[in-house]
């Protein structure tokens, strides 16, 4: 039993918090943020050479072949700088997809261009009407000869403006919220019919709203088996939970640092605001809360690297946490930086929306917790 | 014991109703959410309230108040939120006004209560100061005595609305000797004065409402010093008070979170309403009831004040477990936006984007974070009433 | 709206301070629990002296008139004396369903006798299965001829092993858990058939099991409408949920005090330990969660008190905020007396094991806030 | 990052499990479960790990011990729990056992090891004084030395078990001068010696494990000092951070929330059981997710100390998070048995009075109040993070 990090592992992590430091200060990001891309293809052709962009896949392909672990160190650090370049979107999704689903032609043409920092890609999951229901599809795709006929609307897909291919999930059969009859297809961005409306979410992100008419893709297009693409999704969606915890455990460590800095230093009734007990009291908690986060980052960690074991309950268990840990420790940074925490031009609540958004991001803490009691307290529970 | 209401309450009731009904009119909504209308459709509506009589409920008959009973003032709050009708601008009619009727001379009274009363004057706060913060008493800026004249140096922050403002009430320092609560004074200083700029600062929701005040040599008239020189520690605690009596808003919780139940009723997970899940349920009566409970602790307050008392540290509780409340419901609005919580406000309306609330609820939950914090944070208040309640 | 007590209220209120203070210390209390029967039949014959037995009556039946907040200004003090005899069972529940739904002849055999002090009563409605559904009865009446045939077993009935006379709930039409077919009985304790299990609870009550074996009843010992005893028992249950909530809100007053005296007093480090600021946040959160708790039996005692209303949602509520207040203040009031906290010999947890035992009469808060829940947001609710 | 078991790891696991099955047998248990017989039962069951190897698995191989890994200390907690085992009895192999060993001289090694190994000695406690409570260091029991003896006047109170034991370690004053830290020393006191008397206490949940031990004159051997005069608080306070490291009790909670559910599936409501309750699968599932993070943050302690750190403010977390946790569960334990939670004990079986767990649940809940307050009080361990770990 160990939780150390290899040399490879560190050496990781310590170049993306390198890169933050000397390159990523939060003016930088904030410009970065406000630009006309809502990201810097600068930074990301530096993501690509420093080999970031490779580390999740096969090295067949080019990549590091590395693992969660891996993953967690980078999206930690990454979190830790509330970095914007879409990392999470293009390599933990749509790299994630190709690399579980995508069949060897596909495989060899995506992944080598993302790893070389030359295609961006994107997750087009969500509907309107589905909320955390990743099942509930309405997008229609219909056979037509060789090909299929795409149809519908997703929306809130991250990077979904950046992006030159998306991967789309539509319902090739079944009802609308059934399990069976989702296919996920590789969507060119500038395929005919492809109808982007392009907006911001409060933690800088860029996303879309992609309205797809009569969009036609061939057969070739299809990724992993035809009607089958739930189990696709929600095995990367599980990598992917994890991957945000990680970044969710960076940024809340760093609010705890900036909020303990804060009251080291702010002078209230003649003295440091951090020589109040009662402030000292909930500091501690707020400490507390974070160590038990990254035990449950760990523990999901470890459950996804053993093949043998379903790592679901403790991916559940992590994302109840990560909500509840993290409204914790944002309301406490806000609320202890007084005036200031309410300000746009302080970093703390910055972080705190970052924070919001991932909670929201594969379906918030009540929604986990209640498939967590379904699968440890229900009948049918394994 | 008795909270039933009277047949004169119930008409009151009705009258209220029937007033908002047809003066908060469409046109008028629609100039209040528009930045650029907003400052005079604020004017225009509280005139509309003063014409009515209703501008200031609690202030005394002789000053031009309707010295309504806590009933009334309960059912018109009621009423008011309930119809999404927005509260007075709180500056002049509820914190500077009872100042000066109460501490101010007779010149000051006539120069500037009726013009509070008609909205003639947009009134600011001048009270933290950038490193005060809680601390109150702590201010720096001061108020040097020159002639006829005092010069005032320093800064003030989180200052609402200062932008629109044309007098600020402020306390500065007049005297450095002795403890820091003494050698404040209140001052009434004209924001058209040579020597003041308003900063904007923009807050987490995005918007500007608040603002860092300098004064750079702002010469001040002596004769708009409230009451005596020094003693102005004295008149603001009594304010505070009032304060954070108001800052509980349970009326407008009791709508923020009919409004939570009504789009639960129609936002859906994997075909199931919100409203539906025994968990979502749960979260909404955890609020539901300690606003129940606020709800009757403030009628207790407000029934003790009639009685013949000033708010006093009951007052805290107030603040304190009204915007818990507050947030609180702010919180579940967003959670029930779900992937929409981060919506930005855009040049597209809301419904474009697939959602019809999730903007406005990332703005009331960011904007809310704030207080917890103004008004004295809740630490604060927590001490003043182990201090003054429990004799701690 | 006033929230004054009447002058009567608060001679009613003081004399049962003074009764307290002067001759029901908790050394005399523990002695009255210890004894025999598990209450003073002394202490009784002063209720009666006293008038309090008289409270909630009839003034045709020799009673006071009172209404509930009456009551509450009465069980408010009892709560502060941790008050072992049965006025809560003869009294509120036993005098209740009589004064609800007696005959004018029961009425008068039994009332009298109540308010001179020389019947004690006990409401026997649990089972072993019921937990906190009041419908789910199994004990059976089976009509033969004129008579009643009772048959079952009823559980934790207060003040059972000292009651002349229990009133029994029994089902006479219906399957289990059905809401019609429930008929109450006013049973003799000493009826054949009737055989008692008395035993201790930790709040010092004295309860028992009853176990019923063919007693036979006349049909003038039915208690309102046969097959209609629910709405009665719950019309009961309302108005002794506010009493408890009163009782339940001097204990957490109670509490308060003890805890803010103890603080005051103790001294560790060199200094009272109510100087450390993180305790005073701690003791200002309870303070206030005592008054929502007192503003919510306000609130419940004036819906009671109005005809129109129906006060069922601010029961609940009542009963929710009694629980989760009162876990939080025996909680505390525990935590800050430190090891004396964990003694017998001091009152603070013999305090805690009364809120425990009230929080679980009729439904703890779980309980009552899924009713609240079902009143305020289910698809039938009114 | 690796929490894998290895085949060894495997073949352990199986060893402890056939151990437990075999030799916790239930004429052992009925004999712990009765107060008579108790204290031989457990020296009988003590003295089977010791002939299993297993009495001592911390202590060096040197002194007897069996050098465990994290693993293996893992693997035997969460087995030992899930058993339904009772740990030791702490007081000598847990606590005084690794001072004598680290501080303690040869001929106290020689003495006193080889009996706690073979629990031929019953330890008990003596740090918390009547009024020193969580501070500690303000003990006030002196011990003044009189030619070969010191002669020990004071109390000592929350004594776990005096009334069985035969020895006790001691923390007594031994000087007035400097920090009240310095001046105290570690002594080993003969509870057979004249002198002695102990005072039961009856606690929360009706029962007397609890004592006051009273010293009048007691001459102890200064052969019984630990280490250095006036150094005791030394070596107590390396002993204080594995005592509350071992609090936790994660393996204990997974076996009591594995109960709790259990009981869940079989109580009902109206005839729906209350594990299918979404409202009572919250609460379980809060406290599940807790202790699943607890139960990884104590690996993680674990491991670190294996890699070479001694337990430091960690564990303080680790104290503070599991005895909320045990709290939880007691709490919803009583929940669940509804009236029953008051049930006291009776000659009378818990299923005669109609439920088979109330009483069990009520002792648990009570005595497990004093779980935030013995071993340092929750908000002294927090004091601890904030200076050690915060800087603060």
């Amino acid at each position: 039993m160990n939780f150390d990090f290899t040399d490879e592992q560190v050496m990781l992590r310590d170049s993306v918090a390198r890169f933050i430091q000397d390159d990523y200060d939060f003016d930088t990001r904030c410009k970065v943020v406000a630009s006309e891309a809502g990201m810097s293809k600068a930074n990301w052709d530096t993501f690509a050479e420093l080999g970031w962009l490779s580390v999740p896949f096969a090295e067949e392909f080019g990549g590091f072949g590395g693992g969660p672990v891996d993953l967690m160190v980078m999206m930690e650090e990454f979190g830790k700088g509330l970095v914007v370049e879409p990392y999470f979107a293009t390599v933990v999704l749509f790299g994630g997809l190709l690399s579980r689903g995508g069949s060897e032609a596909q495989q060899g043409d995506f992944i080598p261009r993302i790893i070389e920092g030359s295609c961006l890609g994107a997750f087009a999951y969500l509907e309107r009407q589905s909320r955390f229901e990743i099942a509930d599809v309405q997008t229609r795709a219909t056979r037509q000869g060789e090909d299929y006929l795409l149809d519908g609307e997703k929306v809130v897909v991250f990077n979904g403006a950046n992006a030159d291919t998306l991967i789309v999930s539509a319902r090739t059969a079944g009802e609308q919220t059934d399990k069976h009859g989702i296919t996920l297809f590789l969507v060119p961005a500038n395929a005919p019919g492809v109808e982007l409306v392009d907006y911001r979410l409060m933690d800088g992100q860029r996303v879309a709203n992609v309205v797809l008419r009569e969009v036609v893709v061939g057969a070739s297009h299809v990724l992993g088996a035809v009607d089958e693409g739930l189990p696709l999704m929600q095995a990367v969606i599980s990598d992917a939970c994890v991957a945000l915890g990680a970044e969710a455990l960076g940024i809340m460590d760093r609010l705890n640092a900036k909020t303990l800095e804060y009251t080291r230093t702010r002078e209230q009734f003649g003295v440091a605001i951090g020589s109040f007990q009662a402030l000292q009291h909930r500091m501690v908690d707020t400490f507390m809360s974070c160590e038990q986060a990254r035990s449950l980052l760990y523990r999901a960690v470890c459950a996804l690297e053993k093949e043998d074991d379903d790592p679901a309950r403790d991916i559940h268990a992590l994302k109840v946490m990560i909500d509840k840990a993290g409204k914790h420790i944002y309301g406490e940074a806000i609320q202890l930086h007084g005036g200031m925490g309410i300000t746009d031009e302080l970093d703390i609540g910055h972080y705190a929306k970052r924070l919001m958004m991932i909670n929201a991001t594969f379906g918030n803490g009540d929604y986990h917790q209640g498939l967590f009691n379904a699968l440890s307290y229900g009948r049918d529970a394994a | 014991m008795d909270t039933s209401f009277s047949a004169e309450d119930l008409a009151f009731r009705d009258e209220v109703r029937a007033f908002f009904a047809e003066a908060y009119d469409d046109d008028l909504q629609a100039r209040l959410a528009d930045k650029a209308t907003f400052r005079e459709a604020v004017i225009d509506w509280q005139r509309r309230l003063h014409d009515k009589g209703w501008i200031a409920p609690n202030w005394p008959k002789a000053h031009g108040g309707a010295e309504w009973t806590p009933t009334q003032n309960f059912i018109y709050e009621t009423e008011r939120a309930a119809a999404g009708v927005r509260d007075v601008v709180p500056f002049g009619l509820k914190m500077v006004g009872p100042v000066i009727y109460t501490f101010g001379n007779d010149e000051q009274k006539e120069r500037f209560l009726p013009r509070i009363l008609r909205s003639e004057d947009w009134w600011c706060q001048g009270y933290s100061e950038p490193g005060a913060g809680s601390d109150l008493a702590a201010l720096k800026t001061r108020a040097e005595r020159d002639g006829d004249d005092y010069v005032v140096n320093g800064a003030k922050i989180w200052t609402t609305y200062a932008q629109y403002a044309d007098w600020i009430f402020c306390l500065v320092r007049t005297s450095n000797e002795g403890k820091k609560q003494n050698g404040i004074s209140f001052l009434l200083i004209d924001m058209h004065s040579p020597g003041i700029k308003v900063n904007p600062i923009v807050s987490i929701d995005n918007h500007h409402s608040l603002n860092e005040v300098e004064f750079n040599n702002v010469r001040v008239p002596v004769a708009n010093l409230i009451g005596e020189e020094h003693k102005g520690w004295t008149y603001a605690k009594a304010l505070l008070a009032h304060e954070r009596t108001s800052i509980a808003g349970v009326a407008d919780s009791k709508r923020a979170l009919a409004e939570v139940q009504h789009f639960a009723a129609r936002e859906q997970n994997g075909g199931r309403f919100l409203i539906d899940d025994p968990l979502f349920q749960q979260r909404l009566s955890d609020i539901e009831i300690e606003l129940m409970a606020l709800e009757y602790t403030e009628l207790r307050v407000l029934a003790s004040v009639a009685a013949g008392g000033a708010p006093g540290a009951e007052s805290s509780l107030l603040k304190i477990k009204g915007t818990e409340i507050q947030q609180a419901i702010q919180e579940l609005r967003m959670e029930l936006a779900g992937y929409y919580q981060g919506v930005l406000p855009t040049e597209l309306a809301q419904e474009v984007l697939g959602h019809s609330f999730g903007s406005d609820a990332r703005q009331a939950f960011m904007y809310g974070r704030a207080a917890t914090i103004y008004g004295g944070s809740n630490e604060v208040q927590k001490n003043i009433i182990a201090k003054a309640v429990l004799g701690l």
